[in-house]
């Protein structure tokens, strides 16, 4: 079993993936552990995988309700769960203008365009992405004008191509890309606060795994998801 | 069926059969260039009709996006064309599902092109008919299994489409959300099974219904595969 | 003259050359099995690319340095030694296949003893009934000149005998041209033939 | 190529070439038994071979799962048998590419076999050979094109599925990340765009080695054609 | 007794009968075009299955109520009407195709003039060429009885003469029932055989 002979298997939400990579190298450096195995897939795809039984160990999902339906399930200890990052809604587009923080500078910005995000019925940014704008008091005007897609960089990819004048859009996945500007930024009470919550699965056998869990809660383990936009969980 | 689940249904068979029908004349043309001429960068040409089969769907659909956004090279000229854009449109999806549906479409009319027997077309000759009356009378109809099995495969796949599509155009209600973009969002929700299976379950009925179809009408003309 | 050709027309390895002119007769081209009868007819109907050379057909130049007419502008009647029945067609749309016909359909198939075949596909035909069908085909064409490869074999006696006279009625009515390929010397005495070799010299 | 892309390249090409050798035989004897024979339910066999075409790879990939997982129909029997899961194993990529792959490889085979001259066959019987003799040396090789052209197809296929891939068995290194799920990796990663285009890239030069060879065999076998 | 035989075969909506016995020398089945000569063949090669009736070849039953050999364990060397050669196999591989041959491949190929053409592919070769792969591939099947489809056509007459002087001399030095079919009276002549019709009576 090659999941034995190296770390533990971590299930990642696919828009932490390039922050858990980072995670697990640094955890390599300081602990000297064998590293962690990371498989990036949407969370809903991990979440199933993990209800058919599937042996692995670590499971960090991008929202609250998939982990839920696996607690529901019983399989993950329930007692492992902890939220090891926050993140945050940007509203990002092509080219640099101004500051949008209102309905109207939405609308304006949007012109007759679509506004890309991931898909709010099911995909967890865009069930944020629903919120954030129900607060603002634009769903009702953007409803019908959106470009719902698979995940938050198909809707990047969307704006980047100016296929859509406006995205709403991880933090994370916005700065890391230069071909799109940060044109406004929901507030974080807009919407439910935007967390990782990981677990240990009740099938897990693989004795490093608390390790790296505890160590993407340590300061450290922050210190690197902190490099990649993501805020530290707000705990308690 | 609930009335949006018959949108869909609509939706669907009305992206798939424009996109199996206006690939067809392209793919007939690839599989005739492949099957019956030789040029220069021919395996080029082989290899690229390939390409939607290789990649990764949400690639093909990234890729369609480069060529059709406003400022894409493709999308400039269908805006002088036609004004208007087939982002986040039904037409966007009909593209993709058509793109992908492709490869699939001219390998099978490739194979029975090549399966045609020449000299059926030699004597079609002798007797008066020129290239464009032979092809109709002669190739056409000898290469119709081949043609039927090729619609059958683009249209199953179209129906099936959901990378290059959702990745493209997005999933709009009533645009662009095809079966496969709707099973998918509830495939994402925790749930949504229930109503994963029903819609899985109508598309393949709608699969059978064309398989069924395809299957008579192959048989009502492929009768004499043989000649003496 | 009817036929005037001469051609070299390559075989794989070998190269099949071929020299002479007919009179008004019905001409026979005679020659062992392999000897090339077959790629000549195919390159006058166009189906053949001969290496030089030409061929004229009553004063009409298919083919000659700069001309190569295409199959479908060189007005032949041709019965291939394989049958080449469109396989996807009824024997009644194989027969009317080609537009303007000579004749009327239904005549033609009754003297060929085929007018109770037309509903059928060929590949339900018989060996004979296939070469009957395919002699009917050509003959409907509304040809300048007649080729036939072997178009009796297959046939009993009588029908072959009855063929011929058909085939030698339809020359002498129609003033057409006729290369004939047969290695059966009655049925070229039949048919009033002059035989030639590849050469254009009369064989005995 | 970095280390990494390496390794990448050679498990696609393993999982590529396990999944069309193992769903060879079983593609020819799907398109053996809807090519040749009659038999009540053949329409339902065939519109379940189109299954993965028509159903989203993702559904296609969940219902893989379901029968697969530890407690699943065949799961259970994997388990019994070899004491061991294809989940998370590069066998169960395997098994999705193979599964994604079956129905075009059908489809091909399907439409060589039915251009097989049976009387060819008939004279083999006459020269002593039995069903399997002639079967071996008269209908295989006559198929030959068709077989080829499907193996390619699903080659190409496996090389690009990876919706049902990545749902079946996850997205994991040196174990189930194929070409197509390393390219989404990458495109999940900001600025990885560079690297989808290279990864991509080798995927279309691989698919490209693939279809010179299949030409090559083709041409190699596929002289006569035509039967006097 | 040779061929003793006597079957219906349905073929589209008609029945072909047909019923003979045959004496020791060779048997010509005779019949105008479409008669039904070659289904007869077919029936007796276990390639048409009759409604009804019994074939037995020297004195072994191929087909009776309850008896249907497969067609490879009959043990006959057939050249079809249509030569049926593998397309995917050269001449020599057609030759070869079926085990344990009765004679030399090389001697056969040479008396039939083939020698020139064993790595040839079938599609290469003239209509006679064809012919006469056909009839060396059913010669070297290492059968019990022969069946003739109008081999000789498209074969010129000494070529023909020689061929069936070979054919009868296997017939004789082999004791080998040989059933044939030809519309050609002296090729029959030639072969020394007996004439019948579908009721097994002699014809002038
Ligand atoms: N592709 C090829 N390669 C090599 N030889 C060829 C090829 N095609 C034809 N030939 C040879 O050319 C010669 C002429 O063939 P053709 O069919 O014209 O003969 P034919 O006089 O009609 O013979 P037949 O009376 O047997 O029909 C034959 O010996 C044949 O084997
Ligand atoms: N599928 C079919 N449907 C209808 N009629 C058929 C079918 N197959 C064969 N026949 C008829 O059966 C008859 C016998 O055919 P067969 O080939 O045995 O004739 P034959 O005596 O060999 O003739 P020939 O000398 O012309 O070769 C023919 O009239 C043919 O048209
Ligand atoms: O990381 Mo996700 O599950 O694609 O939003
Ligand atoms: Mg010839
Ligand atoms: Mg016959």
């Amino acid at each position: 079993d090659p999941a034995a002979a190296k770390g533990p298997l971590v299930l990642v939400a696919a828009s932490m993936t390039d922050a858990a990579e980072a995670a697990a190298d640094e955890y390599v450096r300081t602990t000297r552990h064998e590293r962690p195995v990371i498989s990036a897939a949407a969370t809903s795809a991990l979440a199933r995988q993990v209800a058919s039984g599937a042996r692995a160990d670590l499971f960090i999902s991008a929202d609250e309700a998939w982990m839920d339906w696996l607690v529901q399930r019983d399989l993950v200890h329930p007692r492992s769960r902890t939220d090891i990052a926050r993140n945050r809604l940007v509203l990002v587009s092509a080219k640099q203008r101004e500051w949008i923080d209102s309905r109207a500078g939405l609308l304006q910005a949007l012109g007759k365009g679509r506004l890309a995000v991931a898909e709010p019925e099911s995909v967890p940014a865009g069930r944020y992405a629903h919120a954030a704008l129900s607060r603002l008091g634009a769903w009702g005007a953007v409803a019908n004008r959106l470009a719902p897609v698979e995940n938050v960089r198909a809707a990047l990819a969307l704006v980047e191509r100016g296929a859509a004048p406006l995205g709403v859009v991880y933090q994370t996945d916005a700065r890391a890309t230069s071909h799109v500007a940060v044109v406004g930024r929901f507030a974080e009470t807009a919407h439910p606060p935007i967390v990782y919550p990981a677990a240990i699965l009740i099938a897990s056998t693989h004795p490093e795994t608390t390790a790296f869990l505890d160590f993407l809660t340590s300061n450290a383990g922050r210190g690197t998801l902190a490099k990649f936009g993501f805020g530290p969980a707000v705990t308690g | 069926m609930t009335a949006t689940e018959w949108a869909i249904v609509v939706l669907s068979l009305k992206v798939g059969g424009i996109a199996v029908l206006f690939t067809l004349p392209l793919a007939f043309g690839l599989a005739w260039l492949l099957a019956r001429s030789s040029f220069p960068g021919k395996v080029v040409l082989d290899g690229f009709v390939h390409l939607p089969l290789v990649l990764p769907p949400v690639v093909t659909g990234w890729l369609l996006l480069l060529l059709f956004a406003p400022e894409g090279p493709v999308g400039m000229l269908v805006d002088d064309l036609f004004g208007a854009s087939v982002l986040f449109r039904w037409s966007g999806a009909a593209i993709a599902a058509g793109v992908m549906a492709l490869p699939l479409m001219v390998r099978a009319i490739r194979l029975s092109l090549e399966a045609v027997d020449k000299r059926l077309e030699e004597a079609a000759r002798t007797l008066g008919a020129g290239r464009t009356r032979t092809f109709v009378r002669i190739t056409l109809p000898l290469a119709l299994p081949g043609i039927l099995a090729g619609m059958m495969l683009g249209f199953a796949r179209a129906l099936g489409e959901f990378g290059a599509t959702i990745t493209f155009v997005s999933n709009i209600p009533g645009e662009t959300r095809t079966l496969p973009l709707a099973i998918y969002t509830q495939l994402q929700t925790p749930g949504g099974e229930a109503a994963v299976i029903r819609l899985a379950a109508i598309s393949v009925g709608i699969a059978l219904l064309a398989l069924v179809a395809s299957e008579v009408l192959a048989r009502r003309s492929g009768r004499g595969v043989h000649v003496l | 003259m009817s036929f005037d050709i001469d051609i070299e027309v390559a075989r794989g390895e070998r190269v099949i050359s071929c020299a002479f002119r007919t009179g008004d007769g019905i001409t026979c081209l005679v020659g062992p099995s392999g000897a090339g009868k077959t790629t000549i007819l195919s390159a006058v109907a166009g189906l053949a690319r001969p290496r030089r050379g030409h061929i004229v057909v009553r004063s009409r130049t298919l083919f000659a340095p700069g001309i190569d007419l295409p199959p479908e502008k060189r007005h032949c009647g041709y019965v291939f030694q394989d049958a080449r029945l469109f396989p996807h067609m009824r024997v009644r749309e194989n027969l009317d296949f080609a537009r303007r016909p000579r004749f009327d359909r239904n005549e033609i198939a009754e003297s060929l003893g085929i007018a109770h075949l037309l509903a059928r596909w060929p590949r339900t035909l018989s060996g004979g009934e296939t070469r009957r069908v395919a002699i009917a085909r050509a003959l409907l064409a509304n040809s300048d000149f007649l080729l036939f490869d072997e178009p009796l074999v297959s046939l009993d006696p009588p029908r072959a005998e009855e063929i011929a006279a058909l085939i030698r009625r339809v020359h002498e009515d129609y003033e057409l041209p006729v290369l004939y390929v047969t290695h059966d010397r009655s049925e070229a005495k039949r048919l009033g033939a002059r035989l030639i070799d590849f050469e254009g010299n009369e064989v005995a």
